[in-house]
């Protein structure tokens, strides 16, 4: 718990550090003391319940979040370059709504997946019910395709350290 | 014709902003829906903003906070209207909320926020009377 | 202005430009697309590739300092936000009916 | 490079201007609330370019960071708004019938 | 006496009335109606004891004065008892004693409602008269004239009634419309004089002014006067308040209202615009013809009402205009007689009045074709009323002799005996219509049944609270006929106010 | 203590309500009646010190008060000379007495209504106060807004109609504070300042420029709708009408009263009224006025609720305020200003009377008036004090205000506005009259069994007879409220005070014509 | 019925005519006098000579504040400032007051009610990570008020915000932040308070209403307590107007029934 608090602190005070910009002892230790009480303040709103588990929504590896991410940038390029050839042309697109059941134990991980399928484009994630049935709206076909495709469930199933049974993708 | 370009350069936002003015006042008028003329509403006050904010311009003068090399007054533009319109932008926020929170219960209580329709309802409980 | 000065200006631009182009893809996808879902997708390009390809673009002109570290900050916060607010317009969307007449066909797994 | 800002400036300003049509043709709530999202975040961009045109990032910047944050909160907020009410509505309804 | 205890008195005399109106209104019915109305009574003797007191000092030419405050910029509330005030002044406190005594009778044997709004409404009348008296200026004048104004309404109204909506109603149109251009007249006289305080022979001076300007001028402020003084054409409001109880009808024709409006007339044509200036403009001119046509017009509508009341009230219309023109003819003897006709009228008036109510309370009887051979039942109310109907017409040995002598020795001096033959016509007239109440009143035929047979139930003559202050009333008449300044020296005081105005003797 | 508080006067008067109004909701979680006795604790202490400060005033002349201890054209400045003394007394009096008057209004109301009504029921007097001690023009804005939007809240208290003229007054209301914004704008771009001192000085050679002449014209349009001058009072009589009873005497009273002595002192502080240019708009202001008090009177006679009646009168008394600034000199600047004195009681006590009626019988329509005299004797006399007033009947405190501005009319030549006084006053007291008649005549008796005071009194008895206690005579039975008194006492007090006022008023009017005096000479 | 609606219609044609008139001959009007106003933009216009320049040249000096807007806003004319806190305030208790009596079931009652098929996990997750973010930046905003741009408002209306997304999407079954109307408005007034105390202990110290330098506290010199005072104001409004917002949202979905028992 405390070193939830202290990492939560720790971030929020860097945020703190990189938007005041200045290093005179007021603002410094304002910051302080605020990054710190909001963490303390904030922590229990930070767990997201399922089923037995909670699970602290922050919790990630960074080195790998950081290589996923590299791979997302270079997913989002390549399919923002696909959209916009569609918007030109205005004819190859084909709108389509994918179902498809994804599980993912961690919820941070449901969210991720969702955030990562809207920030590609060509795909947007309308909605998601309980069970985790996912609808997709796809603007292409190469859109449903690479997504059908599931190479993104299994990164972020790595990311967070999930065990591939679990992922029904 | 040069005179004109040199009226709208130098006075054109002036008379923007005064019909603007205007015409949110005419809406306010002219509009039946209570909500509309809410909206004009805001358009009128927004002119009045603008136009304080435009005599707060200064050609060469930046934004009002102390920058390294800028000590003289040509330097930043006048702080006077802003601060001003800050305060005129909240007082003009309360002004729409409780205009808003009126109207809520005028369309409990009217069914309608149109103005015939709620002249009709008036109407009709003065004959009741 | 020596050759690394330059070198990074015309970086700053080319990123800027790109991110330009984008964006104004973005606007006409908007303009031109069909249905409504569709359209979602274009906006989509404008706020995540085009404002990311600009910040970048600004980032190289401003070098790295604190004004930087906030142009970081803004992409991703908007990285973050972006998603959320299309995921919530889409479903309340998709709730209110007016998705319907989007899916020519509809596919699963 | 300040031209090249302006430039650019007056560009977003023409996108912006592209989805205000968007966003006065509709045809839903939806289309034009997604067009107000996609100008908020263009507004962003105005105000950075603005900001290192006339040499004050340091204060557009932190200007671009709260608009940001508001347009993105106001527009979840509406979303939600929008969708909740259609639920209510319904849910009313039903409630009222079964009264 | 001291100076200060006299204007001490002065004062009183205008707060007792006033403080005696708001303990009436105050103890309400909360207490017995004894107790009301001997606070009435203790108010008429102390304040007529007030003005008595001011009379030899008034008599001596040292006017009592007395500033109150001020009461606007530059503007006091100031009195000052000279002799024409203290000649109304002592007619209303004296008559105000014997109408008290009267309308307790007259209320409690009628089973009046309302009578506490009454009382106090009585005692707020006659405040305003004693300020209209003492007034020093135009503004305490008035001030005082519009409270008179005022809390007359509620007795015009007295029974709440659709006729007494209506005839209120026609008083305060008349009354406060005349009110309000006497304000607008008064408002240009203080713009252009600086200055409001009466002044024997007049005080206003508009430099040069238009004389239609200061005709105009004058009109405004005198219709107040005209207004209330019932001068045609703005008469009709008087008649219609005959709706109101007797008592009120003696006041309002005898004693405080009608008065305060003769009253007025000679403020203004006497200290405010001045014999100069008038005959200047010809303003006393056009209101001297008014009140001649007056005169003889009331005099044959009197002869064709059969209600009593309603006979008394345009015989009043017609001896007020006496007054007016007593004072329109700007000569000394003409104001002379006028003010000594205020006293002469008041008391046969009052008479008059109070032996119609005697007449209404005991027999019930409002119409004079109905009241045949009521002499019978009534002997002492009936002779009462037949002297003061003499009286009226100008019978000598009574004050009406004297005053109308006085005004037709005016008319000489100003050249227009055309006056005179008016007066006479009038004095026919009025004969004419009030000796035939007499007539047949002791007529000895075709006697109704019911003042033939009464008794123990069905009483004769009125409560002695009635009988008494009405005989009072015609014997201070009879004695005034003989002795003209018996008492307050009333015609020594017309003399003196003629002659302060116009300087020298009659 | 004393020191500072003599040496904050301007300010403590001010702020004092405002105080009071942010304690309010606070101390109404523990206790609701300590919420509203907080209220009129500081209601009444800033009543207490404005009548301080004008003895200090009269002791020292003109008052300057520098906020945050900046000179004037850089920072806010309030100035007080005699004249805003002597009105800042009569809005926290009148202030007061309707927060003491509202008392009754609210038995058996939540906390929360309670703590509400009466938190803006004190920011309005804040508002009118600081109008009135303002000597920057923007400040006055931001005042005028607080004056505003308080005012709608308590017009939306009034029920179902009131939440609809609430909005209408909304919305025209802030056309005219737009009006008054951009007029300052204009001002502003003439002069640069926002004082109004230092714009008297500076706008002395821009006076012919068209742009000062728009402002004055916005400054015209902007008051004249705050003040209900006719022909922009459109908002104003169902406004006055339908507001929260408790409420309505401070509306009517004195908050039409306080943009007219704002717009009087921009004619007579900052621009100079006797150039030719202000003159002309001084005309305008001055038709306005005197159609106004004809047609108000007029429209009043046509009404058959009490409320709208006086709410229709009030736009001809208002335009007695105008008249006299459009006479301009000391006569009838004078008049506007005993006007504005006078007139606010009498409103003000008319209002108390009409509340306290409708809080006995639950209307106040007149035709049912019949009789009621018996029951509210010193209401009813309240009632004919106040009218009498109205109608300028000597010695009340409308005469001397007729007075003033009848002279001020005669000494400057205009003896049309002579000629509207009499016609209105005469127009005042026909409907005025035709209320007594409806009151002392009428044989209709009216039912006392609707107001709030009747069903509190059913409730309290239903509770009695539930607890088996003896029913006491001092709460009331089914025929009405009958306390001991006519009225709850906070009402009698609230009555008895304004018609005591008129009175006082009326006869101490030289009195208050030489405090007054030096402060109007120095304008003119 | 239909008559007379008939013709208010017509009447309202009319009136939208006569008002296209007026609106011609006004908008005429004012291109005469808008070309007397000062040209945009000239730096020797009145407005930004007289007032302006003392602002410009002294202020930050005298205010300690880098910010001039800041500056002339919460120290020059500070009260102005109070004032419009005072407004937001009153605002808010008159939206709450209007919508206290309301019609049960409202059309918009349920905006916030607790949804189980809207705002699923997946913004539940987004929620807390953002909300302690926006809490941060709102301190910051508040923080800098005088050094750059900011102030209290913003500083209020984004902690509002930031509640507002709390109770809109995270689990209000296990809410621990429930707060009446009644709460809200008195923190509101608290937050007001705060700033009219500010000038208040101005006063006590024997300066004028708002005089910072007269603040009790010790300070080497004026600056700092220019700087401090700038705060204490700032805090109040923030804490102000976040309530205030709070309150009207209350007030508008109705969360806490108005307890009409109390
Ligand atoms: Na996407
Ligand atoms: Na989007």
């Amino acid at each position: 718990m405390a070193k939830r608090w202290i990492c939560t602190s720790a971030l929020l005070f860097f945020l703190w550090l990189i938007l005041s910009g200045r290093f005179e002892a007021k603002f410094i230790i304002s910051g302080a003391v605020c990054s710190m009480v909001v963490a303390f303040i904030c922590l229990p709103i930070m767990k997201v319940r399922r089923g037995e588990r909670s699970y602290f929504v922050m919790l990630v590896n960074p080195l790998r979040l950081f290589l996923y991410l590299l791979w997302l940038i270079k997913e989002i390029f390549f399919s923002a370059i696909d959209v916009c050839r569609a918007i030109l042309s205005n004819k190859h697109i084909s709108p389509q709504l994918v179902r498809f059941r994804c599980g993912f134990e961690n919820p941070s991980a449901t969210v991720m997946l969702i955030n990562s399928i809207i920030l590609t484009p060509g795909t947007v994630t309308v909605d998601v019910s309980d069970d985790d049935e996912f609808l997709v709206h796809a603007l292409t076909d190469g859109a449903a395709e690479g997504l059908l495709q599931g190479e993104m469930m299994r990164k972020i199933a790595w990311l967070y350290g999930e065990d591939r049974k679990g992922v029904k993708c | 014709m040069d005179a004109v370009n040199i009226f709208l350069a130098e006075k054109g936002i002036y008379m923007l902003t005064v019909i603007l003015f205007f015409l949110g006042m005419f809406g306010m008028a002219v509009c039946g829906n209570y909500m509309k003329k809410l909206i004009c509403m805001n358009i009128m006050q927004v002119a009045v903003i603008f136009f304080f904010l435009c005599l707060g311009e200064k050609d060469g003068g930046t934004i009002p906070v102390a920058m390294e090399g800028a000590e003289g007054a040509d330097d930043y533009v006048n702080p006077l209207p802003h601060a001003l319109m800050l305060t005129a932008i909240v007082v003009s926020l309360g002004t729409s909320g409780v205009g808003l929170a009126l109207l809520m219960r005028i369309k409990e209580k009217f069914g309608s926020i149109e103005e015939e329709d709620i002249i009709e309802v008036e109407n009709g409980e003065e004959a009741d009377e | 202005m020596n050759d690394i000065s330059t070198v990074r200006m015309v970086f700053a631009a080319v990123f800027m430009g790109a991110g330009f182009i984008f964006m104004f893809l973005s606007a006409l996808g908007i303009l031109r697309f069909p249905d409504f879902l569709s359209r979602l997708h274009a906006s989509s390009v404008g706020e995540t590739v085009g404002i990311a390809f600009t910040c970048i673009g600004l980032i190289i002109f401003q070098g790295l300092d604190l004004v930087s570290a906030k142009i970081i900050l803004i992409i991703i916060a908007v990285m973050i936000a972006n998603p959320v607010g299309t995921h919530l317009i889409g479903k309340s969307a998709l709730r209110a009916g007016e998705a319907e007449t989007a899916g020519k066909k509809e596919r699963t797994e | 490079m300040d031209v090249f800002f302006k430039f650019l400036f007056w560009g977003v300003i023409v996108i912006v201007g592209m989805m205000l049509i968007r966003v006065f043709k509709g045809p839903g709530v939806f289309d034009r609330l997604n067009g107000i999202f996609a100008i908020g975040i263009n507004v962003i961009v105005i105000l950075l370019f603005v900001g290192f045109a006339s040499g004050r990032q340091d204060m557009y910047v932190d200007i671009a960071l709260s608009y940001g944050i508001l347009g993105f909160l106001s527009t979840v907020i509406i979303a939600r708004y929008l969708g909740a009410r259609l639920d209510v509505s319904e849910k009313d309804e039903e409630e009222i019938k079964n009264e | 006496m001291s100076g200060a205890f006299l204007q001490a008195v002065l004062l009183a005399a205008v707060l007792i009335p006033a403080a005696a109106g708001i303990i009436i209104l105050m103890i309400g019915n909360h207490v017995h109606r004894n107790v009301r109305e001997a606070v009435t009574l203790a108010a008429a003797f102390a304040m007529a004891a007030c003005v008595f007191s001011l009379v030899p000092e008034a008599l001596e030419g040292r006017e009592v004065a007395l500033t109150v405050m001020e009461i606007a910029d530059g503007l006091t509330l100031s009195f000052k008892a000279d002799s024409a005030g203290m000649i109304f002044a002592c007619i209303a406190s004296s008559l105000w004693v014997i109408t008290s005594f009267y309308s307790i009778g007259y209320m409690r044997g009628h089973g009046e409602k309302n009578q506490t709004g009454y009382f106090a409404a009585f005692a707020g009348c006659l405040c305003g008269a004693m300020g209209v008296c003492f007034a020093a200026d135009l503004l305490t004048f008035f001030i005082f004239y519009e409270i008179l104004t005022v809390s007359t309404y509620p007795l015009v109204v007295h029974y709440r009634d659709v006729k007494g909506k209506y005839s209120g109603r026609k008083y305060l149109i008349y009354t406060l419309v005349s009110g309000q251009l006497f304000f607008a007249g008064m408002v240009y006289v203080y713009a252009t004089c600086g200055t409001l305080t009466f002044i024997p022979g007049g005080f206003v001076d508009f430099a040069g002014a238009d004389r239609m300007l200061v005709l105009g001028i004058f009109l405004l402020m005198v219709s107040a006067g005209a207004v209330k003084a019932g001068v045609m054409p703005l008469h009709s409001w008087l008649p219609a308040a005959m709706v109101a109880p007797t008592p009120v009808s003696a006041l309002l024709h005898a004693v405080a209202v009608v008065k305060a409006g003769a009253f007025c007339v000679i403020r203004l044509v006497c200290y405010t615009f001045g014999p100069g200036l008038l005959s200047e403009c010809r303003g006393a001119e056009i209101l001297l013809w008014l009140a001649g046509f007056t005169v003889i017009l009331s005099s044959l509508i009197a002869i064709q009402k059969t209600n009593l009341k309603a006979r008394l009230a345009f015989s009043t219309v017609g001896q007020l205009s006496y007054i007016v023109m007593g004072v329109c003819l700007l000569t000394p003897a003409g104001m002379t007689g006028a003010m000594y006709h205020m006293v002469a009228h008041a008391f046969l008036k009052i008479t008059l009045f109070m032996c119609a109510g005697a007449i209404f309370v005991t027999a019930h009887k409002a119409d004079i074709t109905e009241m045949r051979g009521i002499g019978r039942r009534m002997p002492v109310t009936m002779a009462a009323f037949t002297a003061a109907s003499l009286g009226i017409a100008g019978l000598p040995f009574l004050p009406g002799f004297l005053s109308k002598m006085t005004i037709m020795e005016g008319a000489r001096q100003a050249g227009q005996p055309v006056f005179a033959l008016i007066l006479v016509a009038s004095a026919l007239l009025s004969l004419a219509y009030l000796i035939p109440v007499s007539y047949i009143a002791f007529a000895g035929t075709k006697v109704r049944e019911e003042y033939l047979t009464y008794g123990p139930g069905n009483r004769g003559e009125a409560s002695k609270l009635m009988l008494i202050p009405l005989l009072a009333a015609l014997a201070l008449a009879f004695v005034m006929g003989f002795f003209p300044d018996f008492g307050a020296h009333f015609y020594a005081f017309a003399g003196a106010a003629a002659s302060s105005v116009y300087g020298g003797g009659i | 203590m004393s020191r500072i508080i003599m040496n904050n006067l301007p300010v403590m008067v001010v702020l004092l309500p405002l105080a009071g109004a942010l304690f309010c909701p606070v101390v109404s979680y523990f206790s609701r009646r300590a919420g509203r006795l907080t209220v009129i604790f500081f209601a009444g202490a800033s009543f207490v010190l404005s009548v301080v400060q004008l003895y200090r005033i009269m002791d020292v002349g003109k008052i300057s008060y520098h906020f945050g201890g900046w000179e004037p054209p850089f920072g806010i400045e309030f100035s007080l000379d005699a004249l805003s003394a002597v009105l800042l007394i009569l809005i926290s009096g009148t202030g007061f007495v309707s927060t003491i008057y509202s008392w009754p209004f609210f038995r058996g109301k939540s906390r929360f209504r309670s703590f509400g009504y009466y938190s803006v029921l004190s920011l309005l007097i804040c508002g009118l106060l600081g109008m009135t001690s303002t000597g920057d023009v923007f400040n006055l804005y931001v005042f005028l807004e607080i004056t505003s939007l308080s005012g709608y809240a308590l017009i939306a208290m009034g029920g179902d109609k009131g939440v609809l003229s609430a909005f209408r007054y909304l919305m025209i209301g802030t056309i005219g504070a737009s009006f008054y914004l951009l007029g300052i704008a204009f001002i502003y771009g003439e002069t640069g300042t926002l004082n109004m001192y230092d714009m008297s000085g500076l706008v002395g050679p821009v006076l012919s420029s068209g742009t000062t002449m728009v402002a004055m014209a916005f400054f015209v349009v902007g008051f004249g709708i705050k003040m209900a001058l006719f022909p922009l009072h459109g908002w104003q009589p169902a406004a006055y009408t339908n507001a929260h009873p408790g409420a309505a005497p401070l509306i009517a009273g004195v908050m039409g009263k306080v943009p007219a002595y704002a717009m009087l002192r921009f004619f007579f502080y900052v621009f100079n009224a006797n150039t030719h240019y202000v003159e002309r708009f001084l005309v305008v202001v001055g038709i306005m006025s005197a159609l106004g008090m004809i047609y108000g009177s007029l429209k009043a006679i046509r009404q058959t609720d009490f409320r709208s009646m006086l709410a229709y009168s009030s736009i001809a008394q208002i335009g007695y305020v105008g008249m006299g600034i459009a006479i301009t000199g000391y006569y009838g600047l004078m008049g506007a200003v005993i006007h504005i004195i006078g007139h606010s009681m009498m409103k003000s006590c008319l209002f108390f009377c009409s509340g306290a009626i409708r809080y006995i019988y639950g209307e106040t329509a007149m035709e049912r008036f019949g009789q009621i005299y018996r029951k509210m004797p010193v209401t009813c006399a309240a009632i004919v004090i106040a009218a009498l007033s109205m109608v300028g009947v000597p010695p009340l405190a409308g005469f001397f205000s007729k007075w003033c501005l009848a002279l001020g009319a005669a000494n400057m030549g205009d003896y049309v506005f002579i000629l509207v006084l009499v016609l209105s006053s005469l127009l005042n007291a026909v409907y005025f009259f035709r209320l007594f008649e409806n009151m002392f005549m009428n044989k209709k008796v009216a039912e006392g069994s609707k107001g709030i005071g009747a069903k509190l009194a059913v409730k309290a008895e239903k509770k009695a007879e539930r607890d088996n206690v003896p029913f006491r005579e001092t709460a009331a039975t089914k025929e009405g409220y009958r306390g001991r008194l006519e009225i709850p006492p906070a009402m009698l007090f609230a009555v008895i005070v304004s018609a005591l006022g008129i009175i006082l008023a009326g006869l101490f009017n030289a009195q208050l014509v030489e405090i007054l005096g030096p402060a109007i000479r120095e304008v003119v | 019925m239909n008559g007379g609606r008939s013709k208010r219609l017509r009447e309202k044609s009319v009136f939208k005519i006569v008002g296209i008139v007026l609106l011609m001959v006004l908008v005429g009007l004012m291109f005469t006098i808008v070309d007397r106003l000062p040209v945009i933009g000239n730096p020797d216009s009145a407005p930004n000579r007289h007032v302006s320049d003392y602002y410009i040249e002294e202020g930050p000096e005298l205010t300690h504040s880098p910010n001039l807007v800041t500056g002339v806003l919460a120290d020059f004319r500070g009260f102005d400032t109070l004032l419009e806190t005072t407004v937001m305030f009153l605002a808010g208790v008159s939206v709450a007051m209007i919508l206290s009596n309301r019609l049960k079931r409202h059309w918009d009652a349920g905006i916030f009610r607790k949804d189980e098929n809207f705002g699923g996990f997946e913004v539940k997750v987004i929620m807390p990570i953002l909300i302690p973010v926006i809490i941060v930046y709102a301190f910051y905003v508040l923080m800098h008020g005088e050094v750059s741009l900011g102030g209290g408002f913003q500083a209020g209306a984004l902690l509002a915000m930031a509640f507002m997304l709390y109770i809109m999407f995270a689990d209000l079954g296990k809410n621990k932040f429930r707060i009446t109307q009644h709460f809200s408005v008195c923190v509101a007034a608290c937050g007001v308070f705060i700033y009219f105390l500010t000038g208040f202990l101005c006063m006590i110290n024997g300066g004028r209403f708002l005089e910072y330098e007269a603040l009790p506290f010790s300070a080497e010199h004026g600056a700092e307590l220019h700087a401090t005072g700038i705060l204490m104001i700032e805090t109040g409004v923030t804490i102000g107007v976040m309530a205030t917002i709070i309150t009207i949202l209350e007030a508008v979905v109705e969360r806490n029934s108005l307890n009409g028992r109390s």
